[in-house]
């Protein structure tokens, strides 16, 4: 299968190791991805923060661009916000035809035209899932994450807002949850998992920032997580640049690693850490790391109480989508 | 009979900026938005307030509150509203009129976002360490005690570039922009 | 013999004249419209004023056909009808035409309403001019009523019609009438116990010589018409001979099989595989559930038998069908409780210590799983804190848009409960506080004064994700004081979740079986939302409860007794006339192609082998039209929209539409053509 | 409305139960919507013969509605999905004829749907104002767009002849 892909300004630095690692586990999954040549910045949540058209026209860009490469009708973008920008600009020109002769308008002036609809837009994590699915993930693990106790950290963007018929639960999403027990990871069941990482608070408002991260990191800790795994470099980005400095702001001594589910899965198929751009996080990863592979190692005791006689059912629940 | 979104009201004005929020003179004023937001606490007024005060015309009060600035764009008011309010956009629309009409009063957020454009708009890229340069020593720098040690942490990981990438198409681009900005879409 | 046409023009006081200027259209359509020998305007037409000119007008100016031009004949076609046939006309002689609701009030311009009054007038005489006399059928009513549901409502209206003299036949789900308010622990605003107003009624059921009750039964099929119902009941089997059973429980006691209880339990509670939902159940004959019986799991055990001291335990029974004749119907079906797992941030299903509204029933109720204690999940602790958050499911535009309106009441019900039997702090985060009946307001009041808390917000999220200090191990219920313009966090031990009151799931079906519609909620649609709030479109199918929207028990009640009173007055007339709007076929010039046949759903359409045509029984026949409009003959009429009346209407209709100009337009026959 | 604006005659054939029953609602939440509709009420939209619409035209209507309960909710329990079929090969037919298919519309609207019912009679309205009187004569052309409706209008009664079976 043949995506175009488009990596976003984050994973060429600050998560180049995103990058890396999704490259290289598309390569063992058969996924050939296709650079948007010459792509450009989504705008972030910044630029439909200060015009509106030129916000539509940046993302528009991309989005003519992919769609005139040969064969591909599905985009992949594995930054969460990236993924957002350009589902809900196909999504608003599809639906409103003002915004769609906006978008046009202004992207004729490039020589550019974009039909909505013409590209199917979605997140990495979605389609490591649904178009390589759990059981032909589970037939490549060499190395099972055993032992290892994982926080899933999904993010906003990925599961909110709902558009374009998005399936996944926009209040508490499973499906990373699962593929990281596929790979043999112990996964701790993370409440906070869709909460904010912060966005671009870390920039404008520290201690707004600072009091989402250390909540996050908290919840991870209280839950014995040895790392938690987010799908968005933002999430990464603010989890793991910030921890000190959480630390310092709250007298606190979190000490939790961030990684990308590309990573670990990467780890699962037998890669090398170095060729994962495992190493580059602020938040060293080693202790984590170290528990792979090594005799299942004494793991605390879930923090939920055991049920004993007394105890009244639990309601059933929804059968997981 | 009265037309809450009659032209002219300041209320219309923000309904037509912004994809599907003829639903926002339905709000319940159930304070569904104002409890599930991250930064609700830091917050001038709460969402569900502001909606109030957008009702009741008072434009100057809603375009200098820091609210909408401190969206963190998480979208949780809008999987959660009862009455379907596009919350997230509606935020991004004020602040487009605030800019527009330079009616802010905390300058971080604007000039973080209007920093970051530019550099988009001269290289096609996003360029953090130029943006974080720029952005934090015009900004307070008191406030950015550890920013330094942040960044030194981030480069010596190869996480951060010292120059910026510049697409090939940045003309392009540009015209586009051009283009796309004549149109004065707020 | 020329027609004799006297067109009225209702003002409406100034609904209609406000907006048409009616003494002109009078003027216009006696100068213009064929036929018309008199048109007035007058200020009500449907006073006792307004009827006596029209029926004066038939006697003395020899009226042959009457329009009213008034509101819709939703409203009033019965009254003018009636007006008419005092007079000696026959009813099907006159015609309305609804200048009020499709003009007067959906015009702005009054120019165009005057155009458009004018045209509804003109189809309404050229049509009437084509009416023909009908005689509405007599039919006798089958004093026997078929009552579908035992909650209270369906109770209530069983009672009344059986203290009454007539025979019902109450058909019931479940094992056990009693509904959801056999459910209940108190009932606001007074708390006196569920049970202790509630089982008295059922034991009268149960008893009642007049009350034939089929519980654990299911209404498969109605066919017929009003007065004259048949439907076919499928008892299903109890595996328990009722006529042996003594209802001693020595079976539920000796079986080994222990489930959760699904329904009346709300999954909080056990039973056995063969169980009585409650001790007070009506009738008292257990069931053995077939899904969870170890012997018909495995074909061994047979406890239940071996200890029965009647022998009533029969493993070889099966479902029996009963056909009953009934002459009225009450459908009081009641209502499903919202699934909460569907609001996620709301942690149900997740988060242990988060209960339903039922959940709380049950578990204050002392005869429930805790056996009136209030506890966590784990069974033992008595929480120090409880959130209870309303509109769980209801006024959101994602789940229900509608107020369920009993929530604010239980959650004040609630709150008294759980500050009397454990003493905990209780905070209810509402959006607004709707306490609407007689004494609601005053228990409002008490709470306050009793201490319980009070949010105006709706809540964003239940988590047990600790935050700041005190909140470990709590469930932290997070909402926007909207009072006070501020985030706040609470922790609390418990969370209630008031969920919606939504349509059974399945609704729709009972809805298609019984031939009623349904809302676009799904609640079953009444005949008219303020007049005529238990009757339905149906003649002889009534509703109760809150199969028709929410509803709290005083209100399904009345409901019951409404309707109970509505099928004792056609009972006691004796016999009822139905609408002769039915279809015919001309058997010469029926082909018998039998295109029709199939389209009936109603199977009113026989074919006649030795003729070699169809035929159409009009008792069974409901007037929909369909076979009409399908016969490639036109060998079928359909009385009152025959293919000339609705041609004539439509020529009128469009009176003043330009014809020729290029289009293919068609004369008119010189008969029908307006004067002008 | 300025001389020259072209003002539609459509007319809509409304089921007693629901479609007729959502004007009543519409009327009585005095919702207000565009004079040009002009509404005759049959007992179901079954009943709606398929020469009414095609003899509506005939006599210089603009446009026609069909309106009646949403399927599965019908008084007659299946008989709107009758008239959806006949529908379905009347737009056809229509098509032959020259007729634009916004000229024809199904509209489903139970008795709750006042307000959806008066936004559908707008926007029909809307259509066929933009659409200018109708011209039988003028659009008909022996283009692919014709002979098109052509062949599906003889698939679609043949289906229609399976159905009772």
């Amino acid at each position: 299968m043949s995506y175009a892909y488009y990596p976003g300004c984050s994973l060429t630095h600050s998560a180049e190791p995103y990058d890396l690692s999704t490259r290289a586990i598309c390569e063992a999954f058969g996924l050939a991805l296709a650079e948007i040549d010459d792509w450009n910045c989504c705008g972030a949540t910044e630029y439909i923060s200060i015009n509106k058209a030129g916000a539509y026209g940046l993302v528009g860009r991309n989005l003519a661009l992919a769609s005139e490469q040969e064969g591909v009708r599905e985009l992949v973008a594995p930054c969460s916000a990236c993924y957002l920008n350009l589902r809900k600009v196909d999504h608003n020109m599809g639906v409103y035809p003002s915004i769609e002769a906006m978008t046009n308008y202004a992207l004729a002036a490039g020589g550019l035209h974009y039909t909505p609809g013409s590209l199917h837009i979605r997140h990495l994590l979605d389609v490591v899932v649904e178009d390589v699915g759990y059981d032909a993930i589970a037939a490549k693990v060499v190395r099972k994450l055993d032992g290892l106790r994982l926080a899933p950290y999904y993010g906003c963007l990925i599961v909110r807002p709902q558009i374009n018929g998005g399936t996944a639960d926009p209040e508490y999403p499973t499906h990373l949850d699962r593929l990281l027990m596929t790979i043999g990871a112990e996964v701790v069941d993370f409440p906070l998992k869709t909460h904010c990482c912060g966005g671009h608070m870390s920039q404008i408002s520290a201690e707004t920032a600072y009091e989402l991260i250390r909540h996050l990191l908290q919840n991870a800790a209280d839950y014995d997580a040895d790392a938690i795994v987010c799908a968005c470099p933002m999430c990464q980005f603010n989890l793991d640049a910030f921890q000190s400095q959480v630390n310092r702001h709250f007298g606190t001594d979190y000490n939790i690693p961030v990684l990308y589910f590309t990573q670990m899965i990467g780890l699962a198929l037998g890669m090398e850490a170095e060729e994962l751009g495992i190493g580059r996080e602020v938040v060293a990863a080693d202790a984590a790391l170290a528990k792979i592979g090594s005799a299942v190692p004494e793991v605390a005791a879930p923090r939920r109480p055991r049920r004993d006689d007394k105890a009244l059912p639990m309601p059933r629940r929804r059968e997981e989508v | 009979m009265h037309d809450p979104k009659s032209t002219g009201s300041f209320l219309s004005e923000v309904i037509a900026t912004t994809p599907g929020a003829e639903t926002l003179i339905t709000c319940l004023q159930c304070g569904t938005c104002g409890g599930s937001c991250p930064s609700g606490p830091d917050m001038d007024y709460t969402p569900r307030q502001l909606f109030a005060m957008i009702n009741a015309g008072m434009r100057d009060e809603v375009l200098r509150s820091n609210t909408p600035w401190y969206c963190v764009a998480c979208y949780y008011c809008m999987v959660r509203c009862p009455k379907d309010i596009p919350i997230t956009d509606l935020m991004y629309s004020l602040k487009r009129i605030a800019v527009r009409e330079k009616l802010y009063d905390d300058r971080d957020a604007p000039d973080w976002s209007t920093s970051f454009i530019g550099y988009v708009e001269t290289n096609g890229r996003s360029f953090e360490f130029g943006l974080a340069t720029r952005y934090h020593l015009t900004h307070s720098p008191l406030k950015k005690v550890g920013v330094g040690p942040l960044a030194f942490e981030l480069f010596s990981r190869d996480r951060m570039a010292l120059t910026a990438d510049r697409i090939r198409g940045i003309d392009q681009l540009r015209m586009i922009l051009d283009r796309a900005k004549s149109l004065e879409a707020v | 013999m020329a027609e004799r046409v006297g067109v009225y023009i209702c003002h409406c006081g100034s609904n209609i004249a406000g907006t048409v200027d009616v003494e002109s259209l009078a003027q216009w359509a006696k100068d213009t419209l064929d036929g018309v020998v008199l048109a007035r305007d007058y200020k009500f037409m449907c006073s006792s004023l307004g009827q006596e000119l029209i029926e004066e007008d038939i006697k003395e100016q020899g009226l042959t056909r009457v329009v009213v031009a008034a509101c819709s004949p939703h409203l009033h076609e019965k009254t003018f009808r009636k007006a008419c046939s005092n007079a000696g006309l026959n009813p099907y002689l006159c015609h309305m035409v609804s200048l009020r609701e499709q003009v007067s009030w959906v015009t702005e311009d009054k120019v165009a309403a005057f155009e458009k009054a004018k045209a509804l007038l003109a189809a309404g005489v050229r049509r009437v001019h084509l009416h023909e006399e009908l005689e509405p059928t007599e039919v006798p009513v089958n004093p026997n009523t078929l009552v579908v549901g035992g909650g209270i409502a369906g109770i209530q209206a069983s009672l009344e019609l059986a203290d009454a003299g007539y025979p019902v036949y109450l058909v019931e789900r479940e094992p056990s009438i009693g509904g959801h308010m056999a459910q209940f622990d108190k009932t606001f605003p007074t708390l006196d116990c569920a049970a202790c107003i509630l089982t008295p009624k059922m034991s009268d059921v149960g008893g009642h010589p007049n009350i034939h009750l089929m519980s654990y039964a299911e209404v498969e099929e109605v066919t017929g018409y009003v007065g004259n119902f048949s439907a076919r009941i499928r008892k299903k089997a109890r595996y328990i001979n009722e006529a042996d059973c003594t209802g001693c429980g020595i079976c539920i006691e000796k079986c080994p099989k222990r489930v959760v209880d699904d329904v009346f339990e709300v999954g909080l509670g056990y039973r056995k595989a063969v169980y009585r939902p409650f001790p007070q159940a009506v009738p008292k004959f257990p069931v053995i559930d077939r899904e969870d019986c170890t012997y018909f799991e495995r074909g061994t055990c047979r406890a239940c038998e071996k200890f029965c001291p009647t022998e009533a335990i029969d493993f070889e029974q099966v479902d029996e069908y009963v056909d009953l004749e009934v002459g009225n119907v009450i459908l009081a079906t009641g209502y499903d409780l919202f699934d909460c797992t569907k609001i996620p941030q709301y942690g149900y299903g997740r988060l242990a210590n988060v209960f339903t509204s039922l959940e709380f029933e049950r578990m204050c109720n002392a005869a429930g799983p805790t056996e009136g204690k209030i506890v966590l999940r784990d069974g033992v602790t008595t929480p120090k804190s409880v959130a209870l958050i309303h509109c769980v499911g209801s006024r959101d535009k994602r789940h229900n848009p509608y107020c369920s309106a009993v929530c604010c009441m239980s959650a004040l019900k609630f709150g008294h409960l759980v500050m009397e039997k454990t003493g905990a702090e209780v905070t209810s985060f509402y959006i607004d506080m709707r306490p609407l009946h007689k004494n609601y307001e005053e228990f409002y009041d008490r709470l306050q004064q009793e201490g319980m808390h009070f949010v105006r917000g709706r809540v964003a999220e239940v988590s047990d994700a600790a935050r700041r200090p005190g909140e470990e191990g709590k469930l932290i219920v997070q909402a926007e004081d909207t009072l006070i313009g501020r985030q706040r966090r609470i922790p609390v031990d418990m969370v209630i979740l008031l969920g919606a009151l939504q349509p059974r799931a399945d609704a729709k079906e009972t809805a298609l079986r019984f031939g009623i519609s349904c809302s676009m909620d799904g609640w079953f649609t009444e005949r008219h939302p303020k007049l005529d709030p238990v009757a339905t479109m149906t003649d002889g199918l009534f509703i109760a409860g809150t199969c028709q929207g929410p509803k709290d028990i005083p209100d399904s009640v009345a409901q019951g007794a409404a309707a109970s009173a509505r099928v004792q007055g056609m009972i006691s007339v004796g016999t009822v006339l139905i609408e002769p709007i039915v279809a015919s076929i001309e058997e010469a010039r029926c082909s018998g192609c039998r295109i029709c046949n199939n389209l009936c759903p109603f199977n009113a359409i026989d074919y006649l082998e030795d003729k070699a045509v169809s035929t159409i029984n009009a008792a069974l026949c409901k007037g929909c039209g369909t076979c009409v409009a399908a016969c490639p003959a036109q060998a079928i009429t359909g009385a009152h929209f025959n293919y000339d009346q609705i041609t004539a209407e439509l020529e009128g209709i469009l009176f003043d539409a330009p014809r020729g100009n290029g289009r293919h337009a068609r004369r008119l026959e010189p008969a029908l053509e307006p004067a002008s | 409305m300025s001389e020259q604006t072209f003002e539609p005659k459509i007319v809509a054939f409304l089921c007693n139960w629901c479609s007729y029953r959502a004007a009543d609602l519409a009327g009585t939440a005095r919702m207000k919507y565009e004079p040009n509709i002009r509404i005759l009420r049959v007992m179901c939209s079954g009943r709606v013969d398929p020469t009414f619409v095609l003899k509506a035209f005939a006599l210089g209507a603009d446009g026609v509605m069909i309106a009646g309960c949403h399927p599965g909710e019908c008084h007659y329990l299946e008989q709107n999905y009758k008239a959806m079929r006949r529908y379905e090969m009347l737009s056809h037919t229509l098509k032959v004829m020259g007729v634009e298919p916004e000229r024809l519309r199904l509209q489903w609207a139970s008795a709750a749907e006042g307000a959806q019912l008066s936004a559908a009679i707008n926007d029909m309205v809307e259509k066929v104002r933009r659409l200018g009187p109708l011209s039988w004569a003028g659009n008909w052309s022996e283009n692919g767009y014709h002979l098109e409706a052509i062949e599906r209008l003889a698939e679609e009664h043949a289906e229609a002849m399976e159905v009772p079976a």
